[in-house]
């Protein structure tokens, strides 16, 4: 008897965790409890210190005018340094401790890819992935909103820039051999299949690796034209920096996560001449309107931390906050998930403060499609280039 | 009856020759002793028999040549050891070193083990009873679960040659058994022997070194010097023996004494 | 000071764990003396030269050329003139003769020109060594190592030599040799104080033996008025 | 210890009911790098062989169970039981080495192996090359599929029982005592009959196979697996996780996991370096704790005692 | 194209050598395997970056700060750490430096943060380049420089190891350290002396190689591991070893990744090497006898 006793108390514990209405869980009448990973240690902590603080910096903004509908929004924060086998875990805890309304700006490919059905299934919405994969909008889900241009979107629009624009014909590529890597390859080779061209050579290398001297070898031996450089800021200044140790001087383009102060800040010299691609404009004189907006910007970014010149993931992570918000804001005063869903549905070419041409329809989750090309002249980033879409 | 039958056995380390051409028989149920001084290459012997170092030449051990089994089986064939310098398992109990001697006496697999069958339980209270009565006759019962390192030199000793007896063998090679100990522990340890080899009826080979131990213990003693035999015999045929006076004494000595 | 022990021992105890390897021993050697100390295996003879010369922890007093050495560092005592030329030789198998010399030298090695005729002189001692000067010194036969080893421990002049076996592993004709070597080196003034096996030749050489049995001296004297008889028996037992 | 070791089922299995659900996971997480740890236990305790490449055993386990499921559709009983089957052939080869290379120098080989082992599996299409593989389904019995962390939990719970259970029959029998004295003394074990050969593969054999098996529960639990998550670092952890349990203690073994793998959940939130406290741990324990964190319960005992 | 490759390969090769050779010094003298090795210059390229761009320091005065803390920091460890504990297993060791290791990454972690950190290269200007008949070689002025500093550090450490007093009393104690010590020579001394040695080469190392990797926790990981590689490979008794070790690994990773595989340049190299070790378990120029181990 006893026992029966003990079993049916254990099996009631268990039920008790699968029923639940869970659509409105973290909207309370004075805040909304949202959640996000950021690697704010480990190697990659430069990139998730800096988009935390771009997220921070908007919210305590928009805190510091009431909130949203009267709710101010409390971000919990989790430290994945990265690595997928802790977001899943801290992602769990979020939704299933925490119950956060929705998670914010996770930062990493891995990290993302491993929560995103979790998500989706669990139907927490994701809102902006601090990854370009693919995967993240290739099939839709009803959850799951990226804003950032997609690697392999990318690879296409560098191939087509180079030939199209910069008339080359001898590509090289170097690419980082993980899933960004790969990715940008698979955009650059389906793009010059189009015109009927193939990479003139493509050299893979580790993640890991500190040393290119054999590949720059033989990439001199192959004599490219111009050189794109599929990988993450410090190997594509290493590469960079031993090319020109080297004494071969060629074009090289290289990806938009790359597109950051502390690119040339680490890369000096070495990175001057560089193209790279941009997502998050950048104010020039030919752009007023946006130059006023990016002012904003930076008054909002210094209020939370003064004197300090954001880095591009802080933009990203601003962009993450301002898309979430307007959706929020759009969701009416008695949020639900799925209320959050339909009116991110309505983005249409929306532009925020930093956010320009987000779009989203519940068949096509790419929010952001076009992209510019800048150059490194005199240590600053320079547009040589306008939007340029694919569609 | 001959037990162990050495031919010609040689052992080289690296062009130097540690052991040349040593033959020796042993009798069965003797005490043999071999002495010499250090260096001399006696417990080469012991090891080149053991299968620790390899060697060349032949040691027929009831028809089958020792010097052809590999390391681990000798001891099926029943021969013994113990170590110069003591070689137990110093992070087991007493108990368990026991047990290790008793190893290739045990029947029972991996899976017996797990899924505690029959076999296995017959066989290990078969071995526990048997690390029993050894111990109570060394009188290391009372040390049974108590860490090996943990207990006197003397104790370990005891422990060492209890190791080799369980393992129930015909030939019983020891390594200096009595260096390191007092004249209390060695006259204990010599009555101790001494009663072993009678109890279960072994043939014994004994290294070592305190002469008169090994005047008074042994049937027959084998004096080696160089890596070579110089002399055999009984112990009194020993104590005559002009060489065996040069090798201890150097070879000066005989014109003196 | 002739007269007096340049070396006087009193009461050493050299315990390892629980067993005693030298269990209350006292004795002296007086200048330009040969000492033997002579035993079975295992009598605690290379434990009482080890103790001596700093490498084992020991009790007891011991005094050299009066200063007490009994808590000095092993790295020291080379330093006093007292020099130990270990069992088993102890050379650098990877250095050459010359290295090998010159590390015996160590104390001394601020002045070169005593290094270069303390080498001449071993060099004079032992000509296969001067042969062989270049040879990594793991290749010598084991007669040439042991000439290396003792050669290498004159090289700072030591006023008291402590040889332990140097008659280890060697044929009879090459214990000679090595015996006469130390008449030698004994007569140029140098005291010895020896460990052996070895008996008789020790004793041929030896002013005073002391015979040692379980850690303690059975049998002390006159290497002259030894009776080899008794000898034999402490050796033999029977 | 021994005499408190029934009191520890009283806590681990009602813990799940301590009503913080997202535990669960971590406490799966440590559950499972427990049973891997265990594998390094007995290469190192038991064995006395170092490995610096369990990682790979790891790796290899995660990724034949996650390829059989995802790719395959095989059951995950089946693809879980070949994982352990499939790591353990491995792991014989990698003992192979061990028959001649010792010490160090084994400790570099086994390096190597698993440096190997996460390059090669980043070079692959089925591996998923660097990508990894993404939605490996929760363990599943047929109709019975284990998605709550909870179930996730008792799984582990149970399988590190099993373990438990078989090592502590083994410890004082012939194949344990075997292991035990070939660790002390090679010469004396030869001596009394012990096959250094068998008993070195067996002891790579096993400690392969139970890291397989975690490496699958792991795949199955976390659901994404990529090469980066095999690399030395774990390696280096699951030796760390046994030095600093105890070696040789199941229980132990446990307490260096949670120590390992909980803590940095429970520091996550505060901007302090966790290397330093595990590393500080490490050394401190090693000199005066050299059996680790349980003897210092044994400690307590013996105090309370006298 | 091979011939660059070879000449590229043993640029790389050069620096594997000295972490090997700094690794064997500790070792044959102290018995250590020091598993926390490359993270004791990882702190030093941060002492480096510290006095040189953040301080402003001249870059060679930098340097030699940097070096000379190494030292330092190599002496304090061996005398305070790992002395006491001088005779634990091979495992044991392993734990206890690897503790070390993960405490020095948080240090470095606590004190400088993570982000990466820039060093220049001290030699900037157009590489060097010769061209002859099979084709044409380009040697970079920085890797001309590590060449250069690494050639020079084992030629003087081989002659003070072969010529002076104290390398030849250092080199006694490595092969017997109870006899060294009845010659009177300070074994004690020695072996901190040894480590010093080894610290500083530790801190060149990564000086030298921070301008490539940049200076963050992990910098010196992958440099340690093919260091240890080398060692292994050479036989870790043996000084020639390490360097015939280094220098043979960094080039076959080169040619391995030129002519069969990038991807797994790492795998192939280990795998060789792996193969080496099986053939001759105690290394290229190793000895079979008395493994410390």
């Amino acid at each position: 008897m006893k026992k029966i006793f003990a079993f049916s108390v254990i099996l009631g514990l268990l039920f008790t965790f699968v029923f639940a209405d869970t659509s409105s869980f973290g909207i309370y009448p004075d805040k909304v409890v949202i959640g996000t990973f950021q690697a704010l240690s480990g190697p990659y902590a430069i990139i998730g210190q800096g988009m935390l603080k771009g997220m921070k910096a908007y919210f305590n903004w928009i805190n510091d005018q009431g909130g949203i509908n009267g709710r101010k929004i409390d971000l919990l924060v989790y430290d994945d340094q990265l690595n997928p086998a802790l977001t899943v875990t801290d992602v769990k805890r979020m939704v299933e401790q925490d119950h956060v309304f929705a998670v914010v700006g996770g930062l990493g490919t891995p990290g993302c890819l491993a929560v995103m059905n979790y998500l989706n299934d669990n139907k927490v919405p994701f809102v902006y992935q601090g990854s370009g994969a693919p995967q993240l909008s290739n099939p839709p889900k009803e959850f799951v909103f990226p804003v950032q241009p997609n690697y392999d979107l990318e690879g296409h629009l560098i191939a087509r820039f180079l030939v199209q624009n910069e008339h080359k014909s001898k590509i090289a590529v170097m690419y980082m051999n993980n899933d960004i890597g790969q990715q940008e390859l698979d955009g650059i080779q389906k793009q010059l299949a189009d015109f009927n061209m193939k990479p003139y050579i493509t050299i893979a290398y580790n993640p890991s690796s500190a040393d290119f001297s054999s590949d720059i070898i033989k990439l001199m031996s192959a004599n490219p034209d111009s050189l794109v450089i599929a990988g993450l800021i410090t190997d594509t200044i290493r590469i960079v920096t031993q090319i020109k140790q080297y004494g071969m001087n060629i074009p090289i383009v290289t990806i938009y996560p790359n597109a950051d102060p502390a690119f040339i800040k680490l890369g000096g010299k070495a990175v001057e001449g560089v193209i790279l691609t941009g997502w998050v404009p950048i104010p020039t004189k030919d752009n007023p309107d946006f130059t006023a907006k990016f002012e904003q910007y930076m008054k909002i970014y210094q209020k939370s931390y003064p004197n300090e010149i954001p880095s591009s993931y802080a933009a990203a992570g601003f962009i993450a906050a301002e898309v979430f918000c307007h959706a929020l804001e759009l969701a009416g005063p008695d949020p639900t998930r799925i209320s959050l869903v339909n009116a991110l549905d309505t983005f249409d070419n929306w532009n925020g403060i930093l956010a320009q041409g987000i779009t989203f329809t519940p068949t096509d989750r790419e929010g952001k499609t076009s992209m510019y090309f800048m150059k490194i002249e005199n240590g600053t980033f320079v547009p040589i280039s306008g939007w340029i879409t694919l569609k | 009856m001959i037990l162990l039958s050495i031919k010609g056995l040689s052992v080289r380390f690296k062009g130097l020759i540690a052991v040349n051409d040593f033959s020796m028989d042993i009798e069965r149920g003797n005490f043999h002793s071999l002495i010499g001084p250090n260096g001399a290459g006696k417990t080469t012997v012991v090891n080149a028999l053991t299968r620790v170092v390899p060697s060349t030449g032949t040691a027929l051990f009831e028809g089958v040549d020792l010097l052809k089994v590999p390391a681990h089986r000798i001891i099926n064939f029943g021969v013994a050891r113990t170590f110069q310098n003591l070689e137990l398992f110093k992070n087991l109990t007493v108990m368990g070193n026991l047990f290790i001697g008793a190893y290739h006496t045990i029947n029972y697999n991996f899976f017996d083990e797990a899924f505690i069958t029959k076999l296995y339980k017959s066989e290990q209270s078969k071995i526990l009873q048997n690390i029993v009565e050894i111990s109570e006759m060394l009188d290391i019962k009372g040390h049974l679960n108590a860490p090996v390192s943990s207990l006197p030199y003397g104790t370990q000793k005891l422990v060492e040659i209890g190791r080799a007896v369980i393992s129930k063998p015909k030939l019983l090679i020891l390594d200096e058994p009595f260096a390191g100990l007092n004249d209390f522990e060695s006259d204990k340890l010599k009555s101790e022997i001494m009663r072993i080899k009678s109890l279960y009826n072994l043939t014994i080979l004994m290294i070592e070194h305190d002469m008169k131990i090994v005047m008074s213990i042994s049937d027959r003693i084998t004096v080696m010097n160089f890596g070579e035999k110089v002399a055999e015999g009984s112990p009194s045929e020993i104590i005559q023996d002009r060489k065996v006076t040069e090798a201890y004494l150097g070879d000066r000595a005989y014109s003196r004494g | 000071m002739a007269t007096e022990h340049i070396l006087e021992v009193e009461n050493l105890v050299v315990k390892y764990g629980p067993i005693w390897a030298v269990n209350g021993t006292s004795f002296f050697v007086d200048d330009r003396e040969i000492v033997s100390i002579l035993g079975a295996n295992g009598a605690g003879k290379t434990s009482t030269l080890k103790a001596l010369s700093g490498l084992i922890a020991r009790d007891g007093k011991i005094t050299f050329l009066s200063k007490n050495i009994s808590k000095t560092d092993a790295h020291k005592i080379p330093y006093l003139g007292l020099t130990l030329c270990p069992e088993r030789r102890g050379i650098f198998p990877d250095m050459s003769v010359e290295d090998n010399l010159l590390m015996g030298a160590y104390t001394i090695r601020k002045n070169k020109k005593m290094i270069r005729q303390n080498t001449e002189k071993v060099y004079g001692l032992f000509e296969r060594l001067a042969e062989r000067r270049k040879q990594l010194s793991g290749t010598l036969s084991g007669g040439e190592q042991q000439m290396l080893a003792i050669g290498r421990a004159l090289m700072n002049e030591p006023k008291l030599l402590m040889l332990d076996e140097p008659s280890l592993g060697l044929s009879p004709k090459l214990v000679d040799f090595i015996f006469d070597s130390l008449k030698a080196i004994n007569k140029s003034g140098t005291a010895i104080l020896l460990v052996e096996q070895n008996a008789m030749v020790a004793t041929e050489i030896s002013n005073r033996i002391y015979v040692m049995q379980n850690g303690r001296f059975a049998l002390s004297g006159n290497a002259k008025e030894i009776d080899f008889q008794t000898l034999k028996m402490k050796y033999l037992g029977g | 210890m021994k005499k408190y070791l029934w009191f520890t089922p009283f806590v681990l299995v009602p813990l799940p009911f301590l009503g913080y659900p997202f535990l669960i996971s971590i406490f799966v997480l440590i559950g499972i790098y427990t049973i891997a740890a265990i594998g390094m236990d007995i290469l190192t305790t038991w064995a006395g062989q170092i490995s610096l490449g369990n990682a790979a055993f790891f790796a290899i386990g995660a990724y034949t169970s996650a390829i059989m499921i995802v790719n395959f559709h095989i059951p995950f009983l089946i693809a879980f039981l070949v994982s352990g089957f499939l790591s353990m052939l491995i792991g014989i080869l990698v003992g192979l080495p061990a028959l001649r290379v010792s010490g160090f120098y084994l400790a570099v080989v086994t390096m190597a192996f698993g440096i190997a082992i996460q390059q090669i599996i980043g070079v692959f299409q089925i591996t998923g090359g660097y990508n990894g593989i993404r939605n490996i389904p929760a363990p599943s019995f047929w109709i019975f599929k284990a998605s709550n962390p909870i179930y996730q939990y008792y799984i582990v719970l149970f399988i590190i029982f099993l373990a438990f259970v078989i090592i502590s029959r083994v410890s004082f029998s012939k194949s344990g005592l075997a292991l035990f004295a070939m660790r002390d003394s090679e010469i004396a074990a030869t001596a009394f009959g012990v096959n250094l050969l068998k008993y070195k593969l067996a002891a790579f054999a096993s400690s392969a196979a139970l890291t397989g098996f975690a490496g699958s529960l792991y795949a199955s639990a976390i659901g994404f697996i990529s090469p980066s998550q095999f690399d030395l670092t774990l390696s280096l952890d699951l030796l760390a996780i046994v030095i600093v349990g105890g070696a040789g203690s199941v229980i132990g073994v446990m307490i260096g996991a949670a120590f390992f793998v909980g803590l940095p959940f429970l520091l996550s939130g505060y901007n302090f370096s966790i290397t330093i406290i595990q590393g500080i741990a490490l050394i401190l324990i090693l000199l005066f704790l050299p059996k680790g964190l349980v003897q210092a319960f044994k400690i307590g005992k013996v105090r309370k005692k006298a | 194209m091979i011939f660059q490759q070879i000449i590229a390969g043993i640029i790389t090769g050069a620096l594997y050598a000295i972490v090997a050779l700094g690794l064997v010094i500790a070792y044959k003298v102290t018995g250590v395997m020091n598993f926390a090795y490359g993270y004791m210059g990882m702190i030093s390229a941060y002492i480096f970056f510290t006095c040189f761009s953040v301080i402003g320091m001249n870059y060679i005065f930098a340097f030699l700060i940097s070096v000379a803390f190494g030292a330092f920091v190599s002496y304090a460890v061996e005398r305070g750490l790992l002395r006491p504990v001088r005779n634990i297993s091979p495992a044991s060791m392993v734990i206890i430096t690897l503790g070390l290791l993960l405490l020095l990454e948080g240090i470095a972690l606590q004190v400088w943060g993570n982000n990466y950190q820039q060093i220049p290269n001290l030699l900037n200007g157009l590489p060097l380049i010769l061209k002859f008949s099979g084709g044409i070689i380009v040697i970079p002025q920085q890797n001309l420089l590590i060449l250069g500093l690494v050639t020079g550090v084992i030629i003087a450490l081989i002659l003070y190891l072969n010529l002076t007093f104290q390398g030849k009393a250092m080199r006694a104690v490595a092969q017997n350290e109870e006899v060294s010590k009845l010659m009177g020579i300070n074994s004690s001394l020695m072996m901190s002396i040894s480590w010093i040695i080894s610290g500083a080469i530790g801190s060149l190392a990564a000086v030298l190689v921070a301008p490539q990797t940049f200076v963050y926790p992990d910098m010196m990981l992958s440099l340690q591991i093919m260091g240890f590689t080398a060692a292994v490979l050479g036989g870790f008794e043996s000084i020639p070893g390490s360097i015939i070790g280094g220098i043979s690994i960094g080039v076959i990773e080169n040619l391995v990744g030129t002519y069969i595989s990038t991807n797994l340049k790492t795998t192939f190299s280990l795998a060789i090497i792996v193969a080496i070790l099986l053939i001759k378990p105690e290394g290229l120029l190793g000895s079979a006898k008395a493994r410390r181990v």
